[in-house]
């Protein structure tokens, strides 16, 4: 295609924001929805900006809700759609993230974390965990990408992308204040020279042929009729959600096999962890390092025999607990001794987990 | 209570006093003073910006049209009697 | 002999001076409206049953500029939670204080609904023409054809519409006892005039009372002074006609 | 330079702190090295101080991107002075313009070094105020070494060539910055 807005391979020093536009037209997005929030609004900027050279559009909408149900009125219609907010725009877009989950709407959605409860910062957190992977009311049916560099800001929303339209769940890049306003050294590509190929996108209505003579209405709906049918409608999203857990379950880990003390969280603490089990390395410290790089589905199997091993665990998270709570849940029945820094809303630097560390031994 | 620094300039009908500690150095006061009196000052406003203050030519007529359109309150003129008022340079 | 006087600034009696110079930015439309709004309070001598709501986007700003009980509430959300300070405590003189995007997106629905019902409180909407405090992106009020950060090309009404005209809205939704009008940061010795008429309004207990401002943002327009001026007088006017919409006759015995 | 920099450079709001890191972190970067900038931003920022917090790294990815203790900080402001002193440990270089006034009992007592610069007044009466900041660059690379004097001239060029096209002087106006902020530095470390 002579219109490709990304040729090649090119290293650019840019805003994380910056970085989500530039993955959304590499990953050959056709519309973006969205209001007005810090600290995501460069990536509504940018996309404005670049979209329409490509012939890509983008909707201003009144609100948050409005956002969310555009973007899932998008990609029912065949196209790739994403939508993006923060803090208190997340809390209005569950609605529509709800409905994408029952469903099966492949919209992507990227977070970037602010401050909370409420308005609160508009900065960084780590706050909108619980939220961005278990908000509105079912069972989380979504995943959940939570990225601590540009070069996953990269990747991953364009992984988004594939992920939802094969597996057909909302798909989500959790990042945060940090990420989105920072600037850092990132390549971004054409996915094609990566040997990615782009899912294709297909129309859930407006399908060709007159319906009811050349084929069956479309009738797409999010409401039963009784306790036992909507059991069963559940019960196979829960089933289609596991059967495809493991094919996307993803993490990574550094230096667990003769850890003493794991380190456990994930986004862009994580950079802190890994000067954190340099440092501490340097200094005859046995640490370790295992982070979740989708915080749903969970990677409980490759975490139990890790954490079973380590002498003791250490959570980090920008937020109190909510990570944590993912965790313990994975860890249920270990008894490997955990402790916590929790700091809501505030980074964490390397010097403090070093510390916390040397404490703990 | 907050106490402000301000200062004081007398000219034609007007005692023009402004306070550096609330100017902002916005400028609306300048564009809309109808005798082109008000001018940047050396004196520093809040934000590090030059602050305003009024000349003694051309003079000020004490409309008081700069203090209402300030959004920051940081101008008071008052009218001098006659007996005060200063005559502008020929 | 003269007595020699410590010279006070002149801000409005109910304006906190403790919190003064207030966060606005520099030739922010927000300090002129709300003077306006602190001299007619000052002057209906209602500062003592005054709760204050305003909104998030700039006017957030403002959540500690007046000596009167204020609530910085959600976006778009400040007209119900006033609606809600009003229905509680009747006595109350209840204020919504907002920018275009909080009372024409995302609060709309909200706007429509308490004009509907005839709420007895007083909205207030700054319209500067985007969105200040998020850098500048395309309001409902943007004007066609202006530039904003996610309007590059210019606002394209066949695709995105037409600027809102709240005031005009309002008015054909409310009953004859509401107050409506439209006025300017260029002209605040009217506007007081009307933030006195809507509050008395809503003092007399008739109905809902709503201003619209407009404003100036030189910020994110970048604009100097006399561009500035410029814009709110000659081009913002073009669409938005300054003046009273609805003016309810005094009740009987008045 | 050391493996890694961490460098908070403060002052008001436009003093050009902010396209002082970009400009340097973008230098950074294409000589091939790892540079991170953040500012602060948003509520944060207004009214308050403007800060930008930089890392720049031989070679290995930069960590978290806010820290605690810098290699160096530079405060233009009274307030930023005051504000920068958590940044201040026993390895960190201070720098300060010496035109602020009232400050001396707010410079950070146990920093490596406090070093005054009249970054302010050269700018004022030997070149011009708008390449302040362009002073405060050239005493930032030379006291951090981040990167080389032709990179950062290099980086300028990128970002105001378009300016320096339409006038000549104007890039050697912008070379004299750079070179009497390294000057200034130079002394003094």
């Amino acid at each position: 295609m002579a219109d490709k807005p990304i040729q090649g391979e090119k290293r650019m020093f840019m805003t994380g924001n910056e970085v989500c536009a530039y993955a959304a037209l590499a990953a050959n997005v056709d519309v973006m929805y969205g209001y007005p929030i810090t600290p995501q609004n460069e990536i509504m900027h940018y996309w404005t900006r670049l979209a329409p050279k490509h012939n890509r559009t983008f909707l201003q909408t009144e609100d948050e809700i409005s956002a969310g149900f555009t973007t899932c009125g998008g990609v029912m219609s065949g196209k790739r759609c994403f939508t993006a907010t923060a803090g208190p725009g997340n809390t209005l877009m569950q609605e529509a993230m709800s409905m994408a989950e029952m469903m099966r709407i492949p919209a992507v959605f990227i977070i970037q974390q602010r401050g909370g409860p409420s308005t609160a910062t508009v900065i960084y957190s780590q706050q909108e965990v619980t939220m961005t992977c278990f908000g509105a009311n079912g069972e989380g049916l979504r995943v959940v990408y939570s990225t601590s560099s540009h070069q996953e800001l990269f990747d991953y929303t364009i992984k988004s992308f594939n992920v939802a339209w094969k597996y057909r769940f909302p798909t989500f890049v959790l990042g945060d204040g940090y990420q989105a306003k920072m600037r850092e050294s990132v390549t971004i590509y054409d996915p094609e020279v990566r040997g990615i190929k782009m899912v294709d996108t297909y129309p859930l209505v407006g399908l060709p042929g007159m319906p009811g003579v050349d084929r069956d209405p479309a009738h797409l709906r999010n409401t039963y009729n009784t306790e036992e049918e909507l059991y069963e409608v559940v019960k196979d999203l829960v089933d289609a959600y596991e059967k495809m857990a493991p094919e996307i379950v993803e993490h990574s880990t550094m230096e667990c096999d003769d850890a003493d003390v794991v380190i456990l969280c994930h986004g862009i603490v994580s950079r802190a962890a890994i000067e954190a089990v340099r440092n501490l390395r340097a200094a005859g410290v046995k640490a370790g390092f295992f982070r979740p790089i989708t915080l749903r589905p969970f990677a409980k199997d490759a975490l139990r025999p890790i954490a079973e091993k380590a002498k003791k665990l250490l959570i980090v998270e920008s937020s109190q607990g909510q990570f944590a709570k993912i965790v313990t849940d994975a860890l249920y029945g270990l008894t490997t001794p955990m402790e916590t820094i929790f700091k809501p809303g505030l980074g964490i630097t390397s010097d403090e987990i070093v510390n916390k560390v040397k404490a703990m031994i | 209570m907050a106490e402000w620094k301000v200062y004081t300039i007398e000219s034609g009908k007007g005692r023009h006093s402004v306070f550096p500690g609330l100017c902002k150095g916005c400028g609306l006061c300048i564009e809309k003073c109808p005798t082109d009196t008000i001018t940047w000052s050396k004196k520093l406003g809040v934000y590090g910006t030059p602050a305003v203050e009024v000349q003694q030519d051309p003079a000020c007529i004490a409309c008081g049209i700069c203090q209402n359109v300030c959004p920051d309150c940081a101008i008071v003129v008052e009218k001098l009697k006659p007996e005060e008022q200063k005559q502008p340079k020929a | 002999m003269t007595v020699a006087t410590v010279l006070e600034p002149k801000m409005p009696k109910c304006w906190r001076q403790e919190t003064k110079p207030h966060k606005f930015c520099p030739g922010c439309g927000h300090g002129d409206i709300l003077k306006a709004l602190g001299t007619a309070i000052d002057e209906l001598g209602i500062q003592d049953r005054v709760v204050f709501g305003c909104d998030i986007g700039c006017s957030l700003l403002s959540w500690d500029l007046f000596n009167c009980d204020s609530i910085q509430t959600h976006h778009g959300r400040t007209t119900p939670v006033m609606t809600g300070v009003k229905r509680a405590r009747p006595d109350r003189i209840c204020i919504a204080y907002m920018g275009d995007g909080g009372g024409y997106a995302i609060g709309s629905q909200h706007l429509v609904n308490a004009a509907s019902r005839n709420e007895k409180i007083l909205v207030i909407v700054a319209n500067n023409v985007q969105y200040g405090m998020t850098g500048g992106q395309m309001a409902p009020t943007t004007l066609p054809g202006m530039k904003t950060e996610t309007s590059p090309y210019g606002r394209d009404p066949e695709s995105t519409g037409n600027p809102t005209l709240g005031p005009e809205m309002v008015a054909a939704i409310t009953p004859a006892s509401a107050y409506v009008a439209r006025g300017t940061m260029a002209n605040l010795r009217q506007l007081t005039q009307m933030f006195k008429k809507a509050l008395q309004n809503q003092i007399d207990g008739n109905g809902f009372s709503f201003v619209e401002a407009l404003s100036a943002c030189p910020t994110n327009w970048r604009t100097n002074a006399a561009k500035t001026w410029e814009f709110v007088e000659k081009e913002m006017t073009k669409y938005f006609k300054v003046g009273e919409l609805k003016a309810p006759a005094k009740k009987e015995g008045q | 330079m050391s493996k890694l920099v961490k460098i908070a450079l403060a002052g008001e709001g436009g003093q050009g702190v902010q396209s002082v890191a970009e400009i340097i972190t973008e230098a950074a970067n294409e000589e091939g090295k790892e540079a991170l900038y953040i500012p602060n931003f948003g509520v944060e920022q207004r009214g308050g101080v403007s800060i930008a917090f930089v890392q720049i790294s031989e070679k290995e990815k930069v960590g978290s991107p806010k820290f605690e203790k810098a290699d160096i900080v530079i405060a233009l402001s009274d307030r930023a002075v005051r504000r920068c002193a958590q940044y201040v440990d026993g390895n960190t270089v201070f720098v300060y313009d010496t035109a602020i006034e009232g400050v001396e009992d707010d410079l950070p007592k146990g920093a490596k070094k406090v070093i005054g610069i009249p970054a302010i007044e050269t700018a004022k009466n030997e070149l011009h105020p708008r390449v302040f900041n362009i002073i405060i660059m050239g005493a930032v690379i030379r006291s951090t070494h981040v990167v080389s004097e032709d990179q950062a001239k290099k980086a300028l060029e990128d970002r105001l060539g378009y300016k320096f096209e339409q006038d000549p002087k104007l890039r050697e106006l912008n070379y004299r910055a750079l070179e009497r902020g390294m000057q200034l530095v130079e002394s003094q470390l």
